[in-house]
């Protein structure tokens, strides 16, 4: 479904060049839901605006469903990091939320019958006729959660969507996209940083290193595909996991916020 | 242009477009509508308000207008610069009354400036640069014995001269009625009657078409011709009327229409001292050569 | 080097094909062929004259460029800030600003006189406005959150005027600049109809009295080539000043 | 917003009240004699007689008539031609040495011409107005399309909005206060135009008045057809800044003023 | 040191009010740190801007340090949820963090100190040329943190302040914010969403309901002073506080997510 083939991202600037993405090659079955993990700055956003087609790579290739991705490919819905950029100010909640779905050219009722429903499921639909700049932080990230899901995508691809919403409200969106993801049968690329949140919602972890950055672990989850937030939280397989993966992100990290001399001996 | 609405002196009357100031110049023009001298040459006439002689020139070339006045500097550049301007009658000419005309150049009283020759060395406004005022004046101080070289002449349109005047802006001016009165009724002094200088007889402006205008519809232009003359001569001979029409065109008070100085309206010989006019232009370099007066006028 | 050259050549010749064929077609007098333009373009615009008539504009051009500038800005950053005082003066000037030069020329001439002076007021009268129209509405869309950092981190006073407010307002107020340098150029032709006896304003005018149309003409393509220039200088200058903002956009896109 | 409505128009009345008063003390106390600026309420009763009169409304008619259509003329085209450049860098290099070298050149110029292409009618004026507000409105519309958020920008097309989608829900609302100013500008600068078209061509109108009235040296008279002319630029204001508040409320110009 | 006392903020709307803060009230003792914790959208953020005096609340007060908050008092330093947008963006990465400093009127060489010393802490010294949008999320809102410290404030509001960072750098910014906090005796009010980080951090936890927000809970967290990423987690009476402060936060957001109905069911 995706093939991301030695992709390279190089980022121009006055003084001199930062080199983002080194050389990062890996892919994605149809239907699959995997977890991006990696320290601050690593490159996570840049390979999803790659992937999203959003930002030309410097080298490498990404090829999705068999075709080179030049432009932001249809049935693709993305979630930024920068959520509360990315909603329209102008729009109230409930049209940028339907905005997507009228370039789809859906009917009318169809529209209001997919946001209601998504803005349900994320909480939100007392304030549909709200302005974004009229919701509090986490109410904005979910409007444009509630935006990509109303969507009904081939492909998700989601920046640190839940940073800013409370654990409790976290849970729940957790297992809606797990519920959402089984039912369209999308495939899902999930960046974010709660590792927890990476294994208990992924079949694959994708852990980047800092930079210069590579995949620098490429790890399957092998638990039930039923899961649970208190139950399969608690499976000792889990916190195996979760350890495993904390261990990779430390080395990466640490690699990072440490001294530039002591940035070499991590790898 | 609307020559071709009507048809000749048969049937309806035909309909023409005038480009005229709104001022005291052209009340013969307003006065034979009045009196329906126009209409008994079968001459349907609309009026169109100009802002002087240079903006109608290219209205009168592209054909939107049949006839226009305006000023004789205006139509001899016109004309040393191959436009096919041609005058069909005359406009208005001075009173030839020294101190007693409907232009003239006035300064302040206590600016010590009563002759032609006091404008040495000192700045005049005038209307347009390179035109009818700067050479007329010119030619008035080399009259007094001055050397014209070292007046400084600057544009400023004629309302605005008074207050230029008053400010000490400029030294001295040369306005035309009703600016004239009116800065005279403030004090000031008539320094030289500049027209009356370069000719007691000068027409100042006239009323022209273009060639092709007389080519295309001679009978159209003699119409006219004669309406126009009639009505000068009207003006002429009515001067009470002249001035209460003017109540109709212009925003002049009563006060004023009842002071300023009227003009005069001939129909003869006001070919000759054109001429004058165009003798100082080249003087004062503002043609370059003599210009074909006779092909000027029709 | 080769694409910036037919970026900045190909229209032109088009137009100027274009106008060509459009006067040698209709002939009409006060249309000469572009040959006739350029021709009397090299015998008018000869060293005496720039010296004499078109260094002295420009040099006005410039201070009142300035002068507008430094007002609008001045006026707009305050304008901008209080909703109360904007209120109060909007009204009377939106009055002037709807005032034409030629009506509005006499009025600065009853203050101040016919001098060099009034000539910069003309050309402040015009190039002020959307100066003024674009720093106000930059001044007040200010991002919120900025204003919040700084008042809590008590930036305030001249520091909080340069590095917040007028830098957030900067692409508007180059905008407003902008439009505001090609209106000085057109009021400093009107500031010399009135009160002058030379001048760049002053010589088109007095060739488009005189009826000397390819003289004109030649002024004319003066005017527009000095716009042109000025507005590459002015671009160059924008270059440097909104360099972040120019920045933001690029790095989005990952340039 | 509804109670701050009426004290906006309070706020602009104390405004132009203390104008009016500061304009009455110029020629009272004698700095400006007042042959040549008569004071203010001397202006306004000259302008009340001209009230009555049919013919002071019907050059108001074609002003703002021949002012209506030339801003709506030069608003559509700029905003078009704008949009269309704005959003296709292609376009603008190709355009950009053009554009600069077109606008500073004065509508005053192209007089001769325009009364070559359309004599004295309200053509030949409507060619001056649309040719001068044209390039205000453009180049707001420019750098308006170049302030678009680019994450917003990012946003849509990643949801494959096209192209017009783009233009119509992204480009134009982020634009939009770029416009507005643009069509504030372009206002009056039609207005201008209109007048000065009037003034110099002859084509009927207040411009044309007061031309009359200056050549009479009715100097109260001009000074009211003066404040016609100003008072239209200001309704002309009070309307787009009201089109604005609703427009624009969402934007942080407009937000802050509720809560301020 | 800091009192809130009957606190509420109505916002005006054209589709109607919103009371965002209905009743609050509680004081915190000069170098306390508090968590704050709540429900998505129940008002935290405009608590943080009534206390930073940026905000007007519609009525109750805040007084710190005996006097009354009409404006943002003097040696306060805020984090703001929307960190991207708090950081200038015509300005390098240096300059946002040592812009307070020369309001502070600090000579040029203690500036750079301090700037040099914040954005070492955050691993962010590399970067200090950089302009802002030439980072990513998390970098970004290092820098806001680095502004924040450099500045030494005695009162240290943070709205989510790592809310887009890894889960590594996340653990150091927790022990150098506990470390700053005992060096300089600030008082600290912190918003978070993730209860663990709360208290770990906190001295006590403060627990926001859902709207018609009050106070719900005040929790006091009576580890020992000394913490320690991995023993105090470990520790028994961490998982009961976290246990009973999880439970409040899902009584507190079951009641904003679910239908209109339900809502008053859960008070
Ligand atoms: N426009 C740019 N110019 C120069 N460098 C850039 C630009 N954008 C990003 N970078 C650099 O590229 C690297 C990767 O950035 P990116 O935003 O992809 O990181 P990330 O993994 O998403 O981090 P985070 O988890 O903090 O969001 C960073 O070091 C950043 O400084
Ligand atoms: N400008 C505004 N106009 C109207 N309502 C607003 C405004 N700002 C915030 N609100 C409302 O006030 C409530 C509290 O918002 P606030 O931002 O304080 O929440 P929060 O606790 O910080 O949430 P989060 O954790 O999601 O950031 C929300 O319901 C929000 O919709
Ligand atoms: O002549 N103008 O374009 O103002
Ligand atoms: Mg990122
Ligand atoms: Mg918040």
């Amino acid at each position: 479904m995706l093939d991301v083939t030695g992709l390279q991202k190089i980022y121009p600037g006055q003084q001199g060049e930062v080199e983002a993405l080194r050389d990062l090659t890996f892919d994605l079955g149809e239907g699959e839901l995997a977890c991006l993990v990696g320290p601050s700055g690593c490159g996570k956003t840049t390979l999803l605006k790659c992937i999203a087609g959003l930002m030309r790579p410097s080298s490498g290739s990404v090829v999705l469903a068999g075709t080179s991705v030049t432009g932001p490919p249809p049935d693709m819905a993305v979630v930024f990091q920068e959520y509360g950029r990315s909603l329209f100010p102008w729009l109230r909640v409930r049209d940028n939320v339907e905005l997507p779905l009228k370039e789809k050219k859906l009917p009318k009722q169809r529209r209001r019958e997919l946001s209601d429903e998504a803005l349900d499921a994320v909480g939100l639909l007392k304030s549909a006729d709200a302005y974004p700049w009229q919701l509090s932080g986490g109410m904005q990230q979910r409007v444009a959660i509630a935006r990509a899901i109303a969507y009904e995508p081939r492909v998700l691809l989601m920046d640190e969507p839940f940073a800013a919403v409370d654990a409790q409200t976290r849970a729940d969106l957790e297992d809606l996209i797990r519920t959402l993801w089984k039912r369209f049968s999308m495939t899902v690329l999930f960046v974010t940083h709660d590792i927890d949140e990476a294994v208990y919602l992924g079949e694959r972890v994708l852990v980047m290193s800092s930079s210069p950055t590579i995949i620098q672990d490429d790890v399957t989850i092998d638990l039930p595909d039923e899961r649970d937030q208190i139950n399969t939280r608690g499976e000792h397989r889990f916190a195996e996991l979760r350890t495993r993966i904390y261990a990779e992100i430390r080395n990466a990290s640490q690699s990072a916020t440490a001294q530039p001399q002591e940035a070499g001996k991590a790898h | 242009g609307g020559q071709e609405d009507g048809g000749g002196d048969g049937g309806g009357n035909q309909s023409i477009k005038v480009g005229a100031i709104p001022i005291v110049d052209v009340a013969p023009l307003h006065l034979g509508v009045d009196k329906g001298i126009f209409e008994k040459h079968g001459i349907d006439m609309e009026i169109q308000n100009t802002t002087g002689g240079a903006q109608a020139v290219p209205s009168v070339v592209s054909g939107d207008y049949d006839f226009a006045f305006g000023n004789i500097t205006s139509l001899i550049v016109g004309r040393s610069n191959d436009l096919p301007l041609t005058i069909v009658a005359n406009g208005v000419t001075s009173t030839g009354e020294q101190g007693g005309d409907f232009g003239g150049v006035v300064a302040p009283a206590d600016s010590g400036i009563t002759d032609p020759k006091d404008l040495e060395d000192t700045t005049v406004a005038v209307n347009n640069l390179e035109n009818i005022g700067d050479t007329t004046v010119r030619n008035s101080i080399r009259k007094d014995g001055g050397d014209s070289d070292t007046v400084e002449f600057v544009e400023l349109p004629f309302p605005e001269m008074p207050a230029a005047l008053e400010r000490g802006d400029v030294d001295a001016a040369w306005v035309v009625e009703p600016f004239l009165t009116a800065t005279l009724n403030n004090g000031a002094t008539e320094v030289a009657s500049n027209f009356v200088d370069a000719d007691p007889d000068l027409s100042v402006a006239y009323y022209f078409t273009t060639e092709q205008m007389i080519n295309e519809n001679p009978e159209l232009v003699d119409d006219f011709t004669a309406a126009i003359n009639e009505s000068l001569t009207y003006a002429q001979d009515n001067p009470e009327e002249a001035r209460s029409i003017l109540g109709e065109y212009t925003e002049l008070d009563s006060e004023a229409i009842d002071q300023i100085r009227l003009p005069r309206w001939p129909t003869e010989d006001y070919q000759e001292p054109a001429q004058s006019i165009a003798d100082l232009m080249m003087h004062d370099g503002v043609i370059e050569s003599q210009p074909d007066m006779d092909a000027l006028f029709r | 080097m080769a694409l910036r050259a037919l970026h900045l050549l190909l229209l032109p010749l088009v137009l100027i094909g274009a106008w060509w064929l459009a006067s040698a077609v209709t002939g009409l007098y006060y249309l000469p062929t572009p040959g006739e333009i350029a021709a009397t373009f090299v015998e008018v615009w000869g060293a005496e004259r720039l010296a004499a008539d078109v260094l002295p504009s420009i040099g006005r051009l410039i201070g009142g460029f300035t002068l507008g500038s430094v007002l609008g800005v001045a006026l707009g950053v305050v304008l901008g800030l209080s909703a109360r005082l904007r209120a109060v003066l909007e009204p009377v000037l939106e009055f002037f600003r709807a005032i034409p030069p030629p009506v509005l020329v006499p009025l600065l001439m009853l203050f101040m006189g016919v001098n060099t002076t009034m000539k910069l007021a003309v050309i402040v009268s015009g190039c002020i406005w959307p100066i003024l129209l674009n720093t106000i509405e930059g001044v007040r869309a200010v991002d919120p959150v900025l204003i919040d950092t700084c008042r809590c981190y008590g930036v305030r006073g001249r520091r909080w005027l340069t590095t917040l407010v007028l830098r957030s307002a900067s692409p508007q107020i180059m905008a407003g600049m902008r439009q505001g340098l090609s209106i000085a150029i057109i009021l400093m032709v009107i500031s010399e109809m009135f009160a002058s006896s030379s001048g760049l304003g002053y010589t088109i005018i007095q060739f488009q009295r005189s009826f000397a149309i390819p003289e004109m003409w030649s002024g004319i393509l003066l005017l527009g080539l000095l716009g042109f220039g000025l507005s590459v200088l002015f671009g160059l200058a924008e270059r440097r000043v909104l360099y972040w903002y120019n920045g933001v956009r690029a790095a989005a896109r990952g340039e | 917003m509804p109670r701050r409505s009426p004290n906006r128009a309070v706020l602009g009345i104390v405004g132009v009240v203390g104008f009016l008063l500061l304009w009455e003390a110029v020629p009272r106390i004698g700095l400006i004699p007042a042959r040549f600026l008569p004071p203010a309420s001397e202006v306004l009763a000259a302008l009340g007689e001209r009230l009555v009169l049919p013919e002071f409304w019907t050059a108001v008619g074609d002003t703002v008539l021949t002012w209506g259509i030339g801003l709506g003329i030069a608003f559509a085209a700029a905003s078009l031609l704008g949009f269309a450049v704005g959003s296709v860098p292609v376009l603008r290099a190709f355009t950009h040495s053009t554009v600069e070298f077109l606008r500073p050149i004065p509508s005053v110029a192209l007089i001769p011409l325009a009364i070559l292409l359309y004599g004295t009618d309200m053509a030949s004026t409507l060619l001056l107005v649309v040719y001068a507000a044209f390039w205000q409105i453009y180049i707001q519309v420019l750098y308006g399309v170049s302030d678009i958020d680019p994450v917003a920008e990012q946003t849509a097309r990643s949801y494959g909005l096209g192209r017009l989608s783009r233009l119509r829900y992204i480009a134009w609302p982020s634009a939009l206060p770029y416009v507005l100013t643009g069509l504030r500008l372009g206002a009056a600068v039609a207005l201008i135009l209109t007048i000065t078209g009037q003034l110099i061509i002859g084509t009927p109108g207040l411009g044309q008045q007061i031309s009359v009235a200056k050549n009479s040296d009715a100097t109260e008279l001009v000074y009211a057809l003066i404040i016609a002319t100003g008072a239209l630029g200001v309704a002309v204001n009070v309307g787009v800044r009201a089109l604005e508040r609703r427009a624009l409320r969402w934007h942080a110009s407009v937000r802050g003023e509720e809560i301020a």
